[in-house]
């Protein structure tokens, strides 16, 4: 089986799905989960994308520099962050207003599973280690959009995108994208088409780290890799 | 400056936790160590008060801020969102000491705020048909399900705010400001830790983010720190 | 029947309401109706009484000078005010979550009726001519103490505090405190104690004005006139 | 100055309400004439768009503001809380002209935020067991009895703010914020008219109202009037 070095995968995921939202000609409006979804932010080029933040923040700029760390003006992974120009605070129940009320486009997650039905499990390994949900399942729920970002299999090379989830449920039927290193994922009226394969692997190779049942697009292209 | 204010919400914070009975619910500010009542939390943690059920986004780290109050054996129960940046959460509820809830953050927000409000419930698409929401009516709105939730009320508030007037009227500072202005509303009791107090007529009306009515008592931490 | 100059009752209500809230030592935060209850203010001489207005401010100051009228700072009955220092402004559903949420301690309203239940009608004469309930029925639910500021009886002499309300009701079993030119009426545990009686009214006028049954203080006192 | 703004969403105000299609549900912010966008409403009766439902607090005077909606003939229903300021209202209603729809002040602000931050249905203390909430559901919670208030939502929101940003950011001034900033969370295309556009960042982060997330059109009433 094919494996991408971690750093790499990581930063092609990260890289395609900044392609989705820097093509946008109107204002939009999206809030990075934790990990690879906040690296997205490093690739975004265009000035019309705006970062929320669940904590309370809309317009977030750049991690900070060291030296210039606020430790009051973070990202909801807790993360030093600046501002821009033209940004906004504000409480916590208008930030989720915000999101539940499907004013925030897009939402970028990672994932422990996502299956063919769009359902997708990213809050809790019940390995009695782990007690918390935080925003998860409000900005599944009210995001416009819903992409994930993961890795295509587990480091020990078991596939995550699977025929059904078998660890607790963040929300039904709310995955809108996937984005792995070797495949981007759209699902349309219920359904999961294969709409990009990366150069380096076949449509066999991804069969077989892909348990999930997926249609290939009648336009099947090649992933774009930066 | 303090002595040249007229601040009749003006406590010590030790006076001010001391307002706080043994078995109350208690709305605690901040996210991830920006804007928890640094201050009240150390006072809460030397009073010794016990049995209480802790409302708030996270527990800080283990013996640290809020996670000093579960080493000390002072808490009874939580209800809260997000447990995972402080692992002797999910110790102590493994081994029986204390009861946790878990709400999704923006259900959490919206609970407080309705406490607050004066609503008693209300429906919403979060988390529906999930684990969070086992055991909890579900409804349908114009074809789609929601959850209701009850709202989240408590018998006392401690929060951080950036700077009060004499009054108590409240401004925060960036991402700090968070769950503090929605808890404001939604206790019995509401104990502000701010940075500075300054005189009535200091601050702008059109930007005023918690209006005096809603806060009881304030500490000054920029005189005490 | 003893009849007071219209002008003298209404003072005399608004001062008689007023000293309910001077002698507070804690702050305490009132919304004034239309009419009757606007003129409690000229009568406030604690500075630890707030004003708030439904309409969206909190620590309202006097009705603005002719020449230094702002259509856009007015109270809720569209009367130009100003403000205090240390004043506040907000939208109309924080103002209304403040009369709901119990942060508002009184209310001051008029009333069409008022019953022996401490049920209260004030928002419409069912004449085909009105349409309109604005904020009335939530101070009434919302606020810790609900005031009634009207005249004893209608201009035509038939009384108005009653045994049942027959105008449409705003709120059932509401009202704490009737203040009217003649008397001042207590609402304790759902029953209606008359505590206060002006100096030119015997007992018995009173009852011959007032249908609704009410029991009489133990230390029923003359009503204080300015 | 507006020349050298790079504000995206600046519209005349006639392009702003020929956006907005007959039939549609449209919320208008203000009170009692202050805080109403008044350009806009000037634009919309000159349009001639009908079939209207109105979402407001009142209906301004008969013949003024709000008012000329209803003259106009450009009114197929009411949705809001006080129309004493407007006899023509009740005539109208009386005659079978439109359909009104009374809401208690508070229920409707409430059921507008509703509206914009996705919560389908709230209970309220406000109105149970009077002429307003007839035929409404009612239930308990705590021993004490609520009515069920849903959302209200709208297609199109004209609100009147102060000063915008280029990026569509908001604040208000005084009395005038009234129903504004709920309403401009609450539709699917939301207008605001203000009296002057700003640089992006020259909004005080901390002071903003109404985040530019919300806002779709800005119409520029300083440069119009």
């Amino acid at each position: 089986m094919i494996v991408l070095p971690e750093d790499q995968a990581k930063q092609r995921i990260a890289w395609r799905i900044a392609q989705e939202f820097n093509r946008t000609e109107c204002p939009l409006f999206i809030n990075l989960g934790v990990g690879i979804p906040t690296m997205v932010a490093d690739y975004i080029n265009n000035d019309q994308v705006f970062i929320q933040a669940e904590n309370g923040m809309l317009g977030l700029g750049p991690a900070a520099e060291e030296g210039k760390k606020d430790p009051m003006l973070i990202n909801a992974g807790r993360i030093p962050i600046t501002e821009t120009p033209g940004c906004s605070f504000f409480d916590s129940c208008t930030s989720f207003g915000m999101i539940r009320g499907g004013h925030v486009d897009a939402t970028v997650i990672g994932a422990f599973e996502v299956d063919q039905e769009g359902n997708v499990a990213n809050w809790i390994i019940p390995n009695g280690k782990q007690l918390g949900v935080g925003g998860a399942m409000d900005l599944v729920a009210g995001a416009k959009k819903v992409y994930i970002a993961m890795t295509h299999t587990t480091k020990k090379g078991a596939p995550k995108i699977i025929p059904s989830c078998t660890l607790p449920v963040t929300g039904y039927r709310e995955v809108d994208v996937i984005v792995t290193e070797f495949a981007l994922f759209r699902f349309l009226e219920g359904r999961m088409f294969l709409e990009e394969i990366a150069p380096e692997v076949s449509l066999e190779e991804l069969r077989e780290m892909t348990t999930a049942q997926f249609i290939v697009a009648g336009d099947l292209k090649t992933y774009p890799v930066p | 400056m303090g002595s040249e204010l007229r601040c009749k919400k003006l406590m010590s914070k030790e006076a001010a936790v001391n307002l706080i009975k043994p078995g109350s619910r208690v709305l605690i500010g901040g996210f991830g160590n920006a804007g928890d009542p640094k201050l009240l939390i150390d006072a809460l943690c030397s009073s010794g008060i016990g049995d209480l059920v802790i409302m708030s986004n996270d527990l800080g780290s283990p013996n640290e801020g809020l996670g000093k109050l579960l080493t000390n054996g002072q808490v009874r129960g939580l209800i809260g969102t997000y447990y995972n940046w402080n692992p002797e959460v999910a110790i102590a509820y493994n081994e029986g000491r204390i009861f946790v809830d878990l709400v999704p953050q923006g259900t959490f927000a919206e609970a407080v705020r309705a406490a607050g409000v004066g609503i008693p419930a209300f429906y919403t698409p979060t988390a529906v048909g999930t684990e969070i929401a086992k055991g909890k009516e579900t409804r349908e709105f114009n074809g789609k399900t929601y959850v209701l939730q009850e709202a989240l009320k408590a018998d006392v508030a401690l929060i951080k705010a950036y700077k009060a007037d004499e009054l108590g009227n409240l401004v925060y500072y960036k991402t700090a400001r968070n769950f503090n202005p929605v808890m404001a509303m939604a206790a019995d009791l509401v104990i502000a830790e701010v940075d500075e107090v300054v005189p009535r007529g200091c601050l702008d009306p059109e930007c005023v983010v918690t209006p005096h009515i809603f806060v009881d008592v304030i500490v000054n931490g920029g005189e005490l720190s």
